[in-house]
């Protein structure tokens, strides 16, 4: 039985700039926020975006308390054992960030991209070089975020993890002096350098994308609703095609998250 | 970017993060006061079956508190709004209800906080009845005092003359405990800072507002709180 | 119900159990200490140090203690004086600030239970122990203090209870305490009730026993309540050899 | 049983072969007892001998483990329980009962978070629903009577002993009981109020108020009593009119106990 | 001042013009009395008259708010506070001399959480610092002499009033006062008892203990003190031997009160 979707709730987290977030006017905003209204005109659907906390939204998704997460989700493969994923509208890749006028500011091959799906070879060879240089350094991620999962399989014992229930949070401690670095999406940590309080932050080293860490920022969806899932395909297609999503990110991050 | 003062973020005017903090001190206010009601009628219950009951009842309020004391309370909210949708479609369906029931996050919430903070008031109530002087109960029960009688005149005063202090550390337990009702997408004021410090980058200020507001919420209800133990130590000498 | 999985997070939980078990300890035998201080404060005839102690329970009662948590942690080493202190070597450790939160915290809660305890005291026999010539301080440490600490006990069980339970607060400064674990299965895998199971029945586990020390004391320092059983037949055999 | 007048009167409390332990120590060992309306009974017997527990059985406030007790007629009805014991197989029924004996404490018991007045009043209009009114009335003339008039208003902890006891004696009066349980009420008085308050006693006796007296008081006993009763060793060793008593006790440890 | 051997005697206690008010009812209108080594004075007055108020204030459990008291030679020291009332100077002066004064209350308060035993040895233990065993030995022959050695291991809320108050009486004895202070001691007596707590007191009189005796017991007063006080309205109205003030009272006042 096909279902036909006139009305769909959307769950965002609100508080993850410039993803989505929220003014203090109580509304919306973000590149998300901008998106998904554009996506839910080109599906001719109702949209209702609540805010929700991050970490119950998994499984209220299943327990059908709302009908799609759009909120800065990567599409991991464990993340794809519960739940589906849309196709990406985004992705930045993984990068380090530290203090400008600390040691490891001056980390080799800054803004590289390596991708972990079409050049493994090259990218286990840029995390050997980078080992020696960040031996024995602390270093902080959110917890359970695919920067987490990148440190945890590629620098486990050579660094030493500490794991944030928020990125602000890693921000603070590195600012303290608590953590040597931070591993973040690049999206995130160009914006988060602007934020009061964090001029002293700046972007390092390579950055890494592609293979297990996730194909980007996606719509989580039930299992159970492939119609839905078809439906933001389509029209996450045409945002491709007609440049809304090129437009709308460099408007929020700066720069083209275009996934390749 | 300049950083904005305080004074700038809790304004009402535009930019001002004024009416957000209260919507969310008042969602907060809401579940305490409905979660704190539950489960002070839980405790009196509760305390009733433990001092009261018998073998069964004095069992089934033993474990009533052990499993609520000794869980965290987040776990309570988890299966009350997840599992407890569950449970409600299921009978919704047998009465021919068509899909998905939710059931609401308020309801989970207040519900939660007042199952988790039923166990706390069962234990204040029960230490406070000990307290009381049992010639005083005796003296009612020699007048023929009926039990419910006796109960409303004499033993609940008494007792509650000994638990008031304990009654507002479990006030201040739920009003905090209100906190974790965020999980279920319920606006209170934790979460509405949260939201705005993610959304300026400024977790610190907001912080020590949400804390300067909940010390307000506590002000309040501390002086309810003092004068009802006034109204209650009346006729004790101290030493 | 997935058994294996049960199991494998039943065992990462149990490896994070002696860092709940040693915040819990920690900050409950430091607090205790900090709430008779603050208990007694509260009798003193100071009026400044009454004062002190009233502000000092009222802020920590009043507030959070994610919030407090959270100002301790991140709040306080945004103060570069601070950073540069003879304290920070402490202040640095997030096991440290932790400790140091839920201590502050649970000593504004025990000073109030301790506080009830000690006012429930008749006064008769205060008055009988001042009669006989003993000092504040012994009247203190041999009547009030026993007899108050037996009626603050039920109270009191509740409140290490509560701090069993808020040692899980600590997993949002990086300590991976029990919840802390629990939250990285629970971001790993979605399987919140599942994993919340599991961790509940540790939380339970140990509170329970918790209770059950708690039971023991409170029977052991009660035996005025009790009726004379144990005594009676401890003398009739006396007087039977 | 013992003057003409009150041996046609009517029965007002009978107690038949009542029995009570505490753990290994029995304390009553069969008391049986009627006192005819108007009777005044003094129970008199050395410290520990049973009469505060005798009383006590008497409103149920220890269960008797065997034995009966009838009020104007009413019989406590009894259940056995399990373990050789008994109890009362109708709460209303005691309840009932009990709101005709009246009871004076030996330790007063005054609820502490009431006035003396409002202990007094408490029983009749709450338990008795009597119009608050005329309770108040009789009250007020209840603390005259026992000259604690000008105390209407102090909670018991900022009185003497001795008003303590008066108002504890004010306060059964005012349910006018067909049996008053009196337990040493005069121990903390001085001799003139001694008097006062056996005069208010004789009065009760007057109206054809039954008493039973716990006293050491010997010339209570022997002045005002219809009758006297000696306990010793959970038994009734004694039991006759005062001068019988007094004059020619039968019991060698009576004789021994009022020489003292 | 009353017999020619306690006239030689030295003064063991000394109060000198005590007032007391609670609120705005004056209790104590300036009292004054001195007894000697031996003495034995016996306090009347009606209930309410203010006699446990004065043995109150001698031992400073209520604060004079004008007045002296002197024991052994040593004057308690007072300062005067602010609102036209004083405060003793130094709280180890009061300790020290309280430890002198052993004190039996009108409701006993024994000590909840300690049994018979315990509540005998605790001051001469911890106050007095004497050794345990000694402390022990003599605990069991005080109980004795007041007939409750068999319940020294019993908690107070096991034992009767009469139990409790002879437990009372043995915990005071315990500290080896130089003057003893009796609130009503006999009240929850049987003849029998009061006897042998007389037979005790009067053996304290022999050793040259001080007592000051509230009663209502006129037996007593008559035959066992040495000197007998009579206060009506705060002030002493009588003073003298019994034979001179039961014989030829100056008070009409005192003559109602022991005619009745
Ligand atoms: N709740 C109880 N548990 C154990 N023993 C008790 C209890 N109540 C009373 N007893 C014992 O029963 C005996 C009788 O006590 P009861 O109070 O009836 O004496 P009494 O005749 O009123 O003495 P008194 O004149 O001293 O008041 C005493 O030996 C007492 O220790
Ligand atoms: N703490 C207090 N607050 C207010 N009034 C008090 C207080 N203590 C005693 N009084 C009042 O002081 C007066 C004297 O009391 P006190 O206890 O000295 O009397 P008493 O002579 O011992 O009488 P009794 O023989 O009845 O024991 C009484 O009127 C009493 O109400
Ligand atoms: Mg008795
Ligand atoms: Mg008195």
């Amino acid at each position: 039985e096909n279902k036909t979707w006139t009305h769909v709730t959307i769950a965002t987290e609100g508080g993850f700039k410039p993803y989505n977030f929220t003014k203090p006017d109580g509304t919306l905003d973000g590149y998300e926020i901008e998106l998904s209204k554009y996506l839910c005109t080109h599906m001719k659907v109702e949209c209702e975006i609540s805010v929700q906390n991050f970490d119950g939204m998994i499984p209220a998704l299943n327990a059908s308390k709302f009908d799609a997460i759009i909120s800065g989700m990567s599409a991991t493969a464990k993340r794809e054992q519960v739940i589906d994923f849309s196709d990406s509208y985004g992705s930045t890749g993984q990068a380090f960030a530290t203090l400008k006028s600390g040691p490891l500011a001056s980390l080799p091959e800054k803004g590289v991209v390596f991708s972990l799906a079409s050049n493994e070879a090259g990218a286990t060879a840029e995390i050997e070089k980078l080992k020696p240089l960040l031996e024995g350094k602390t270093i902080g991620v959110q917890i359970a975020s695919t920067g987490a999962a990148f440190v945890d399989k590629y620098l486990k014992g050579v660094v030493e993890v500490r794991e944030y229930k928020t990125t602000e949070e890693h921000d603070l401690d590195l600012a303290a002096g608590r953590v040597d670095l931070v591993m973040a999406s690049m999206a995130y940590l160009t914006t988060a350098s602007e934020k009061p309080g964090n001029e002293d932050m700046t972007t390092t080293g390579p950055r890494f994308q592609g293979g297990f860490l996730g194909r980007g920022s996606s719509v989580g969806l039930r299992k159970t609703d492939p119609e839905l899932k078809t439906l933001f395909n389509e029209a996450i297609a045409a945002a491709k095609a007609d440049g809304t999503i090129k437009t709308l990110s460099e408007k929020w991050f700066g720069f083209d998250v275009m996934p390749r | 970017m300049t950083q904005p003062g305080i004074l700038e973020l809790i304004s009402f005017g535009p930019g001002g993060w004024g009416n957000i903090l209260l919507a969310g001190a008042m969602m907060t206010i809401l579940i305490a006061l409905s979660g704190y009601a539950t489960g002070a009628v839980i405790g009196v219950l509760g305390a009733w079956a433990k001092v009261r009951g018998g073998p069964g009842t004095r069992l089934a309020a033993d474990v009533y508190t052990t499993v609520l004391r000794g869980i965290p309370d987040l776990l309570v909210i988890y299966l009350l709004y997840f599992g407890g949708s569950a449970a409600i479609s299921a009978v919704g369906h047998l009465f021919g209800a068509e899909g998905f029931i939710g059931f609401p996050g308020f309801l989970a919430g207040m519900l939660a906080v007042g199952i988790t903070s039923g166990a706390q008031h069962t234990e204040v109530f029960r230490g406070a009845f000990r307290a009381v002087h049992p010639g005083e109960i005796e003296a009612a029960i020699a007048c023929g005092m009926p039990r419910w009688l006796r109960f409303r005149r004499i033993v609940a005063p008494l007792t509650l003359r000994h638990a008031l202090p304990g009654l507002g550390n479990v006030w201040q337990v739920v009003l905090k405990e209100s906190a974790l009702v965020s999980i279920t997408g319920v606006a209170e004021l934790l979460r509405q800072a949260q939201i705005a410090a993610g959304s300026t980058g400024l977790p610190f200020d907001f912080y020590l507002i949400a804390g300067g507001i909940y010390l307000m919420i506590s002000t309040v209800s501390s002086t309810v709180l003092h004068r009802a133990e006034r109204h209650f130590s009346r006729g004790v000498r101290r030493s | 119900m997935d058994w294996t999985f049960l199991q494998e997070t039943f065992v990462s939980l149990v490896s994070a159990v002696p860092m709940t078990l040693l915040l819990a300890a920690n900050s409950i035998a430091l607090g205790a200490i900090l709430a008779v201080g603050i208990a007694v404060a509260r009798f003193s005839a100071t009026a400044p140090l009454r004062w002190l102690a009233q502000a000092y329970v009222f802020v920590f009662r009043g507030t959070p203690l994610l919030v407090q948590i959270f100002i301790i942690y991140y709040g306080l080493s945004q103060f570069p004086a601070i950073r540069h202190s003879l304290l920070w070597p402490v202040l640095r450790e997030p096991y440290w600030c932790a400790v140091l939160a839920l201590a502050l915290n649970t000593a504004a809660y025990a000073s109030e239970i301790v506080r009830g305890g000690l006012l429930s005291v008749p006064f008769g026999q205060v008055e009988a122990a001042r009669a006989c010539g003993m000092s504040r301080f012994m009247i203190f440490r041999r009547i009030t203090l026993p007899l108050g600490v037996r009626q603050a006990l039920p109270g009191y069980g509740n409140e290490m209870i509560s701090m069993v339970k808020a040692t899980s607060l600590a997993s949002i400064i990086t300590l991976m305490e029990v919840t802390g674990v629990a939250a990285r299965i629970i971001s790993e895998s979605y399987r919140a009730i599942e994993v919340f199971v599991v961790a509940g029945a540790i939380y339970l586990t140990i509170n329970f026993l918790l209770t059950r020390l708690v039971q023991l004391v409170e029977f052991r320092l009660s035996p005025h309540l009790r009726q004379p059983v144990a005594v009676l037949p401890a003398i009739i055999e006396g007087e039977a050899h | 049983m013992s003057s003409p007048a009150s041996s046609i009167a009517p029965v007002a409390i009978s107690v038949r072969d009542i029995h009570k332990s505490f753990g290994p120590i029995e304390v009553l060992k069969g008391i049986s007892l009627d006192a005819r309306e108007g009777e005044v009974v003094s129970i008199l017997g050395s410290s520990g001998s049973g009469k505060s527990t005798l009383l006590r059985c008497i409103n149920m406030l220890e269960t008797p483990d065997r034995g009966e007790v009838t009020v104007a007629g009413e019989t406590i009805e009894m259940l056995a329980a399990g373990n050789g014991k008994s109890r009362p197989r109708d709460r209303a029924q005691v309840d009932r009962i009990r709101s005709r004996l009246g009871m004076v404490f030996q330790s007063f018991d005054l609820w502490s978070h009431k006035t003396v007045l409002e202990n007094v009043i408490e029983a009749p209009i709450h338990v008795q629903k009597r119009p608050r009114a005329e309770c108040l009335e009789e009250a007020e003339a209840l603390l005259a009577k026992v000259g604690i008039a000008a105390k209407r208003n102090h909670y018991p902890a900022h009185l003497s002993g001795g008003q303590q006891q008066r108002a504890a004696i004010a306060r059964a009066l005012a349910m006018r009981p067909a049996v008053m349980l009196f337990d040493e009420p005069t121990s903390a008085l001085d001799p003139e109020l001694v008097g006062e308050v056996l005069r208010v006693m004789r009065a009760l006796a007057e109206e054809g108020r039954t008493m039973l007296v716990v006293t050491h008081e010997m010339g209570f006993a022997r002045d005002v009593s219809s009758r006297v009763i000696f306990l010793h060793q959970g038994q009734i060793e004694e039991d006759g009119r005062p001068d019988e008593v007094f004059g020619n006790a039968k019991s060698e440890r009576f004789r021994r106990f009022i020489k003292a």
